[in-house]
């Protein structure tokens, strides 16, 4: 927008940020792996996903006899899993994604709000954030079952709106002890508005934390959602998810391991994965940590010796 | 094995007399007269407490329990003669008083009995005690099995409430209760005063985990000798017994509705159903293709009926012709499944799915929970649903057609969303036959149900698996879901 | 200001700080050397920017991660505690090598009660009891002249006034008797008379002591007061040493004769101040020769050429600059 | 501090009745219990006379006066499934979860503050890549895994721990463990971000000036300074133990809260669900109480600000 | 619109002074020291007349309450009592539009320059951040421009604009946190020591760049330090503030060479100063007794329990401050003013 509004580090400079910490390339990779599945999986895939050969049910994996579309082994229908796994990436990252997003968003927001700004309103939103903990949330997915239609939208609701507290909660404390800095005032000096200043003062110090929770209610999501599945109001077959597939192989887990572990697997790598990017933003964003980032590896182990 | 530290109860000479039994849920309460229900009958029935009379499973026979013999005085009454020298546990008499006292207490609405809506369904009895040893039951309308009804009527003391449930009742069986640490563990002891024959096992632990493979588990590292309801995936291994369950699972078509309102695209889902792939792969090989809800052994079970063979072809061409007739057989037709109803539900759901949709139907799969799956099983059925298959299985502990029929074929049956007068009479003649009689006209209905109407696609009669540990030995058969005799069971060797 | 002989108790010996930034290493302290005796004081004035803080930091051992000791060597009595190992260094730091941040405000911790903070270095190194510890911090608070000190040592940071706190860290740094302490600007928060007060103690510390105090600072008047020598940097060098009345009275750089001049003491309301023109090189880029050049009115061709090193100017004085024997005559 | 308490204590009635009329209400919005309690066949009249009989066929608000009323008797209703006072099945139920979820919880943060200070010592060193993939993978595993795996590992094959139920030391083992990891990897995480922050303030380096130990600097004073993002996230991760572990009260038969709550919702046995909400709510509230309690007494500018 | 801040607009109702303060008292809710009390009366009744074109300094003891007063001043806390009238009008009354103009007209430096930079901002968003408030003040394409004049104005270089505050000097950092307030061209600067951490030669160029813009642009300054020889070469008027009162207040020749209030006098012989040829040092007023507490003041005068005048009627009445010799512009609230010349 303005030339104010440029990040303070060119992007050349995040990406040599990026470059030098292997672990955060590859979890970016893998992140990418992740989101190209959930875009084109369906397409390419769909068909061989849903496809039934019950004369050759729970074929073990890492065997080419029965083609690649094997090679993750077959499920109990005799499906290819190594297609499920690709075709329901997108079920699944459609459901966990805005509902971790919108949970974050909104409690964020409104956590720091309540912070900023103390008093009655910071009162009254923790009274809220107690009840919707307090509150059982699966009562509330079946309520939603029964009222509303059982849609991927009314699950992402459901899920945001049980985890919305966290992050109300986490920021709402982060926000009450940075409103009286300083640099707070300085910026109310302006005429800066209360949105303005939480956006630009507030946020870059409390979103980290809440990050890295977020990152790891990926995975907390993503078995939940397959939960729902069992009250009807989940994802229901031929649709699948990695939860659910979790879910279902769990009965199998000890004749046929892979039913459950690959999509789990999956789930775990995923969740991994944004959580190392997660920690390696919480330094590349923090200007006083960004050093860190380009230490080269041997004056790394220099400095570790002599410290 | 030696080296597992799991807690073994007191000293071992009490360990080896008693039988540990791992249940899936624990027994939500023991009232007798819920024993209709399988996690309290389990445990209760013929276990605390025991009804007039039984039925011997293996057979299907009548046998004398607390009665010694009864006959039909007329149409709508009958005599008991009641065992003598029986006591309850608390050292009570068991008398014609006490067996009228649970008659009225099973089917008055004060306590809602679920054996009174389960057997008697709306029949009204009186019993009154002639003397001690006589009872005499009178049935508003003639009533050929009342005695078998009775079977389920697990008797106890007056001095029960008579307007609310026990939780721990007192009966007249081998064993009583002993703890019930609500929560953990559920502990039965023999009772000194039992009429019968003693049984082998000093006292009875029942404990309860959800999880199936964890049941199988624990008979393998002797935490339990016994676990029930498992499944073939749980690694119960050498120890997993498989007997036939008494179950019959099966999809209702909802033949009230477009395009299943067609006898052709009915009789295609029958068609399309590879129930023996479905046997083989989902079910694990555990069960037995079916063609009819009621399973051998049962009255009014029909042999002319085959389970209906899987023929893909036939069944494209019945809806190809349903729809040239002008029935809309593409309109969206919804599965309503049940979680856990057997192992692998939804999985079979999603073969079902398969091969309609192969067939040339529009099927979407609904996976419910039980209330909302029950919504759509009973009475008043949802309103805006479009047209369902809902997956159901059926089992018929009482032995009679009578208990199948009613409720799900008769056109006003409380599971029943289709019905037609023909098949109504046909019912209500086998209620009113008795002996041959009743064979004969229940397998007429069935056999009318199974070409004319084709209201369902049974698919297969189910097979359970227990796991047994090597110290105890068990038969199970047909009712071991329903009533698992303790005195059935003996240490090995 | 008791003068002492022997050896020097602190001496730093071509000291070099890098500092690792997003655009590369800079070197923020190139090759400094000076050193104190028990009982002095060393002013150690410049430009502010200059990498006096780094020095000081660097000497005690406690730069921030992102720069580090580049080469050189510190001695303590003889020894150089840069090779010491980390254990070792801390046996020292508190009675040997004591300092006091330049950041006052920020430098207690605000969750502990500063009787804790106080008592601390006690419980540390004499391994003193929390009671006996305790007692030690409110003898300490009273030396610094705080009010009610056996009432307030329960009480937090944010209890405090900038100026107590200041306070607050100059005890603490002198708990143990350091042989040297460092004080990094101890008295920019204060108002005149308690920076008086401070000045008295830190005297008489020095006198009962034998301590040598660095000192940094940018009021010159309190250098004239407090201090025995004074080290002028600019841009990571040192360009000037000597004893304070010298330097002060016939400056023998031009940068520090340009800081003499800077004094707002005296002048009339309105008028322009007097200030050396232009800003100091960026560290990234420092130019080769001499670093104040192009702000220096003597500057020649031999400036950009040849770095100055320091050289003897005088009795006890030194001086980094091609032409300083230029400014003995004015 | 008492009118703080006093005040939370009283700002706190208004959302528990909230609460309890947020479930009376949805909880009855999921159907009608009678197809549940009454056998398959039952008829029209039995329902009916079911539905007199628990008071169903009353209009809403009428049910919940009633409710209310009982409960200010003390009175939580009888159980639909079980036909025992909810109040016993609840209060059997609770202090189970408790017991676990205060074993876990400790557990876990103890592990977390050890780990995650070891992982903010050096950010982006060796040791923090360990300790963070770790805990993370941990956390991010499905917990029925760690606990099925865990029951055939160590109770079926090598026998060294019993695969269920609660009786004796070794029964806790696993179930602790599989509730442990996920608190545990997250507030490794959440730790390690604070600690970094903290580990890099200007106090910290003012302590090591008075030579005080990297055990002293970390432990003494970062993790103080360090500890409230991680105190309110360990707050909301004992909230959620304390509504109940499903799985792992499932899969060992630990007979907790959250089974009980899962299961009345199931099975609509109302008053069971409105007990253990009543229940679960107010030891939440407690809860939150104790952790504002702790953040002034971690700070003292908190306890300054909340005098004001 | 921006109005511009043009001399001629500022001096054209001079009948009203710029800033005009009263009365105003501030007391602040803190946990209960050792005297038991928990209010504490940061201010306490001052008055404070601030002209068009002026600098008036501040000076006292730390802790006396300056920089409440400044944060007063800059409504960043309201005051429990008296008025505050920019031009006339209540700023605290201000709404809207109006109150985001009069933000722009009167800025503050902060004393700790520590706290008062976002570590996560860098240098050049520091100094922008007030445009994105004030967006027509400076186009965007110019504001890269624009802070690289601000930095050099200040005496840093253009090429730090991608800085930390954590990577400046503690004295770069009080420069950053000048050039901030200078970028919304205000008319009043409320300084809070803003340039305790600069050398000499930087102080120079700072306190002459703030001179400057006095003199082209017609800013005032209210200008709190410590030093009191940067007091007395930019200020016109000087204030002398004690425990939350001002005890002393008149044109600054006046009041540093013939103060009038004890307090005062010893402040003032209490400096040091660069007397490089004699090294003697001066004979100084030494306060007896401690500071007392500002959670108990002293009844009456609250110099009193320090003041070597000191008598009973100090202890009772609280001086006014009102005008004593025939400079009715120099006030001190002393029972017994001082009437010569401080001990030198
Ligand atoms: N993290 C950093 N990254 C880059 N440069 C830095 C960093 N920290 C400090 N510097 C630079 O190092 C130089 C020396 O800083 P130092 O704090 O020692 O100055 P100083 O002499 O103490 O100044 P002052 O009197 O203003 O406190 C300064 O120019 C500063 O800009
Ligand atoms: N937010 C606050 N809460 C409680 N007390 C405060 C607060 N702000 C300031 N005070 C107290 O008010 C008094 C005046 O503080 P102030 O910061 O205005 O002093 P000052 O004159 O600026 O001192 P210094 O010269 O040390 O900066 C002090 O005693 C201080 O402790
Ligand atoms: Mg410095
Ligand atoms: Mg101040």
């Amino acid at each position: 927008m303005t030339s104010v509004d440029t990040p303070a580090v060119s992007r050349a400079t995040w990406w040599r940020l990026l470059l030098r910490d292997r672990f955060a390339c590859v979890a970016v990779v893998i992140l990418l792996l992740v989101a190209v599945s959930a875009l084109i999986g369906p397409l390419l895939l769909g068909d061989l996903a849903v496809k039934q050969n019950l004369r050759a049910v729970n074929r073990p994996p890492f065997s080419l006899d029965d083609g690649w579309a094997f090679l993750l082994g077959s499920d109990s229908l005799g499906r290819s899993l190594l297609a499920r796994l690709i075709v329901a990436s997108r079920t699944t990252l459609s459901v966990a994604v805005p509902a971790v997003v919108v949970s974050l968003v909104v409690g964020s927001i409104w956590g720091m709000w309540a912070g900023y700004h103390r008093g009655w309103r910071e009162n009254v939103s923790m009274r809220v954030a107690d009840v919707i903990l307090s509150f059982p949330s699966l009562l509330l997915a079946v309520v939603v079952l029964y009222v509303f239609s059982p849609s991927a939208g009314n699950i992402v609701l459901v899920l945001a709106i049980a985890r919305i507290p966290i992050y109300l909660r986490a920021a709402r404390a982060e926000s009450a002890e940075l409103q009286s800095r300083l640099f707070v005032d300085a910026a109310r000096t302006f005429g800066t508005k209360s949105w303005a200043i939480i956006a630009r003062h507030v946020a870059p110090t409390v979103l980290p934390t809440l990050f890295t929770v977020a990152t790891l209610d990926f995975c907390f999501v993503m078995l939940t959602e397959s939960s729902l599945s069992f009250l009807g109001i989940g994802i229901q077959p031929p649709d699948m998810s990695w939860g659910l597939m979790v879910a279902q192989g769990r009965q199998v887990l000890q004749s046929a391991w892979w039913i459950a572990v690959f999509p789990g697997l999956a789930i775990v790598v995923t969740t991994v994965s944004a959580t190392v990017l997660a920690s390696w933003a919480r330094l590349a964003m923090d200007p006083g940590q960004r050093w860190r980032l380009t230490l080269p590896r041997s004056r790394r182990k220099i400095k570790e010796v002599r410290a | 094995s030696v080296a597992n530290s799991g807690p073994e109860p007191k000293a071992s000479g009490a360990a080896a007399n008693t039988v540990r039994i791992v249940l899936p849920e624990e027994p939500p309460t023991l009232e007798p007269c819920d024993a209709s229900l399988t996690a309290t009958g389990r445990v209760t029935r013929a276990n605390i407490t025991e009804a007039l009379t039984e039925r011997d499973p293996s057979t299907g026979q009548l046998q004398p329990a607390l009665a010694t013999e009864w006959k039909q005085d007329s149409p709508t009454e009958w005599t008991f003669t009641l065992r003598k020298g029986v006591k309850f546990h608390d050292g009570t008499t068991f008398d014609a008083k006490a067996a009228a006292f649970t008659i009225d207490r099973a089917v008055g609405a004060k306590v809602d009995c679920n054996v009174n809506g389960y057997v008697f369904g709306g029949i009204k009895l009186t019993a009154t005690a002639v003397d001690d040893a006589t009872l005499k039951v009178k049935t508003a309308k003639p009533d050929p099995i009342l005695p078998l009804r009775l079977s389920f009527v697990e008797i106890v003391p007056a001095t029960t409430s008579a307007t609310g449930k026990v939780r721990e009742p007192v009966g007249t069986g081998p064993y009583k209760i002993a703890k019930w640490d609500a929560g953990r563990s559920l502990r039965l002891e023999r009772f000194t005063g039992y009429w019968g024959k003693a049984p082998e096992f000093a006292s009875a632990e029942y404990v309860w985990r959800g999880e199936g493979s964890i049941r199988a588990a624990m008979v393998k590292s002797d935490e339990a000798d016994l676990a029930v309801g498992l499944a073939p995936e749980d690694g119960a291994g050498d120890s997993a017994v498989q007997f036939p369950n008494n179950e019959t699972s099966y999809l209702r078509i909802d033949a009230a509705k477009p395009p299943l309102n067609d006898l052709r695209v009915r009789q295609a889902i029958n068609y399309a159903i590879d129930k023996d792939g479905l046997v083989a792969s989902v079910f694990a090989g555990l069960g037995k293709p079916a063609g009819q809800l009621v399973p051998e052994g049962v009255t009014g079970h029909s042999t002319a009926i085959q389970p209906w063979p899987f023929d893909m072809a036939q069944a494209k061409k019945l809806i190809a012709e349903a729809k040239a007739a002008g029935v809309p057989t593409d309109t969206a037709i919804t599965i309503i499944g049940r979680n856990g109803i057997y192992p692998k539900a939804a999985e079979a759901m999603e073969v079902v799915q398969n091969s309609l949709n192969e067939a040339g139907l529009s099927v979407k799969i609904q996976m419910l929970d039980v209330n909302a799956w029950l919504e759509y099983l009973l009475r008043p059925f949802p309103k805006d649903a479009g047209p369902t298959l809902l997956q159901a299985q059926h089992g018929n502990q009482a032995g009679d057609a009578a208990f199948t029929m009613g409720q799900i074929y008769g056109s006003k049956g409380a599971q029943s969303s289709f019905g037609t007068p023909e098949l109504d009479d046909l019912i209500s003649a086998g209620e009113q036959a008795s002996g041959e009689e009743r064979q004969t006209a229940f397998a007429k209905a069935l056999d009318y149900q199974n070409k004319d109407v084709v209201r369902d696609a049974v698919m297969a009669h189910m097979t359970g698996i227990l796991a047994l540990s090597k110290k105890v030995t068990y038969k199970p058969n047909a009712a071991t879901n329903d009533e698992m005799r303790l005195a059935e069971m003996h240490p090995a060797g | 200001m008791s003068e002492s002989n022997g050896s020097p108790v602190l001496e730093v010996d071509r000291l070099s700080v890098d500092i690792r930034t997003p655009a590369g290493t800079v070197r923020a302290v190139r090759e400094v050397s000076f050193s104190v005796r028990s009982g002095e004081t060393l002013a150690l004035l410049g430009e502010s920017g200059c990498g006096k803080s780094m020095t000081a930091q660097a000497i005690v051992g406690l730069l921030d991660p992102v720069a580090h000791v580049a080469g050189g060597a510190v001695r303590l009595d003889g020894t150089d505690v840069l090779t010491l190992s980390p254990a070792q260094r801390r046996r020292l730091a508190g009675p040997g090598l004591s300092i006091v941040f330049q950041d006052a405000l920020t430098a207690l911790n605000p969750v502990q009660t500063v009787g804790a903070q106080l008592a601390e270095p006690f419980r540390i190194h004499e391994r003193l009891s929390r009671r006996a510890a305790r007692q030690r911090a409110v003898e300490l608070m009273e030396r610094v002249g705080i009010p009610e000190p056996a009432a307030r040592v329960g009480a937090y940071p944010h209890q405090f006034s900038g100026g107590m706190r200041q306070r607050l860290l100059i005890a603490l740094a002198m708990a143990l008797h350091p042989k040297v302490l460092l004080a990094d600007e101890p008295t920019t928060a204060l108002d005149v008379t308690v920076q008086a007060q401070i000045m008295e103690l830190l005297r008489e510390l020095r006198t009962e002591q034998q301590t040598a105090l660095i000192l940094i600072t940018h009021d010159l008047a309190v250098v004239a007061e407090q201090a025995d020598h004074v080290a002028v940097m600019y841009a990571g060098d040192i360009v000037e040493t000597g004893r304070v009345a010298d330097v002060f009275a016939r400056p023998r750089h031009p940068y520090t004769q340009g800081l003499l001049d800077s004094v707002p003491a005296e002048v009339a309301r309105g008028t322009t101040l007097k200030s050396i023109p232009g800003s100091p090189p960026d560290l990234h880029s420092i130019p080769s020769g001499c670093a104040f050049r192009a702000r220096c009115p003597m500057a020649s061709d031999v400036c950009a050429e040849e770095r100055p090193v320091l050289v003897e100017a005088g009795p006890g004085r030194l001086s980094a600059c091609h032409h300083w024997r230029e400014l003995t005559d004015d | 501090m008492l009118t703080f308490l006093r005040r939370r204590i009283t700002s706190s009635a208004i959302p528990l009745v909230v609460v309890i009329l947020g479930v009376f209400y949805l909880a009855r919005l999921t159907g009608d219990p009678s197809n549940l309690y009454l056998p398959l066949s039952a008829t029209p009249e039995m329902r009916a006379e079911f539905a007199a009989r628990h008071g169903f066929d009353q209009p809403l608000l009428v049910q919940f006066g009633d409710y209310l009323a009982q409960v200010f008797r003390l009175d939580f209703g009888e159980s639909l499934r079980t036909a025992e006072p909810a109040a016993d099945a609840v209060l059997r139920a609770f202090p189970a979860t408790l017991q676990l979820a205060g074993a876990t919880m400790i557990l876990a943060i103890l592990g977390a503050i050890v780990v995650g200070s070891w992982a903010a010592y050096r950010p982006n060193s060796l040791a923090d890549r360990v300790a963070s993939f770790t805990s993370t993978t941990a956390a991010s595993m499905p917990d029925f895994w760690f606990a099925i795996m865990g029951v055939l590992v160590f109770a079926v094959a090598l026998g060294w721990l019993p695969t269920s139920g609660t009786e004796g030391a070794a029964a806790w083992v696993l179930p602790v463990l599989t509730l442990l990891i996920r608190p545990f990897g997250v507030l490794v995480q959440v730790v390690r971000g604070a600690m970094v922050t903290a580990l890099s303030a200007p106090y910290i380096k003012v302590a090591r000036s008075k030579g005080a130990g990297e055990l002293r600097v970390v432990f003494g004073h970062a993790l103080r300074n360090a500890a409230p993002p991680a105190l309110t996230v360990a707050g909301d991760l004992t909230v959620g133990l304390v509504n109940g572990a499903v799985v792992v009260e499932t899969i060992f038969g630990w007979p907790g809260i959250g089974k009980l709550m899962i299961t009345s919702i199931l099975q609509r046995d109302f008053a069971v669900l409105q007990a253990a909400v009543l229940v679960t709510a107010i030891t939440i509230f407690a809860l939150n109480i104790i952790i504002d309690a702790c953040y002034a007494l971690l700070d003292s500018r908190v306890r300054q600000g909340v005098t004001t | 619109m921006t109005e511009p801040a043009t001399p001629a607009l500022a001096t054209k109702e001079s009948a009203v002074p710029l800033l005009d303060v009263a009365g105003l008292s501030k007391t602040f809710h803190v946990a209960r020291g050792p005297s038991g009390r928990n209010r504490l009366r940061a201010l306490d009744g001052v008055d404070l007349r601030l002209e068009r074109g002026e600098t008036l300094g501040l000076v006292g003891e730390s802790g006396c309450g300056k920089s409440t007063l400044a944060r007063v001043l800059l409504m960043l806390e309201r005051p429990d009592q008296g008025q505050v009238r920019f031009e006339g009008t209540d700023p605290f009354a201000l709404r809207g539009k109006e109150l985001l103009q009069w933000r722009r007209r009167v800025q503050m430096v902060f004393q700790d320059p520590f706290a008062s930079l976002n570590a996560r901002l860098c240098a050049e968003d520091i100094i922008a951040e007030p445009w994105r408030t004030h967006r027509d003040l400076v186009p965007a394409k110019e504001r890269g421009k624009r802070v690289a004049e601000l930095l050099e104005m200040v005496g840093l270089r253009a090429s730090d604009v991608r800085r930390y505050p954590q990577e400046f000097s503690g004295g770069q950092r009080q420069r950053l946190g000048i050039a901030r307030a200078l970028a919304l061209e205000p008319d009043v600067i409320v300084c809070d020591e803003p340039v305790s951490a600069l050398d000499l030669s930087v102080q120079a160029q700072v306190l002459n760049l703030l001179t400057d813009l006095q003199a082209r642009l017609g800013v005032s300054y209210v200008f709190i330090s410590h030093d009191l020889s940067v007091v007395r070469h930019v200020a016109d008027r000087v204030s002398v503030m004690y425990l939350g009162r001002i005890v002393e207040t008149g044109p600054t020749k006046q009041v540093f060479d013939q103060p009038r209030h004890p307090y005062t006098a010893a402040l003032m012989s209490a400096a040091p100063v660069l007397d490089v040829t004699s090294g003697a040092r001066r004979d100084r007023i030494l306060l007896k007794g401690e500071v007392p507490s500002p959670l108990d003041p002293p009844s009456g005068c609250r110099f009193r329990t320090r003041c070597w005048k000191a008598q009973d009627i100090c202890a009772q009445e609280a001086p006014p401050l009102e005008p004593s010799g025939d400079e009715p512009r120099h006030a001190a609230a002393c029972h017994f003013p001082l009437q010569e010349p401080a001990t030198r």
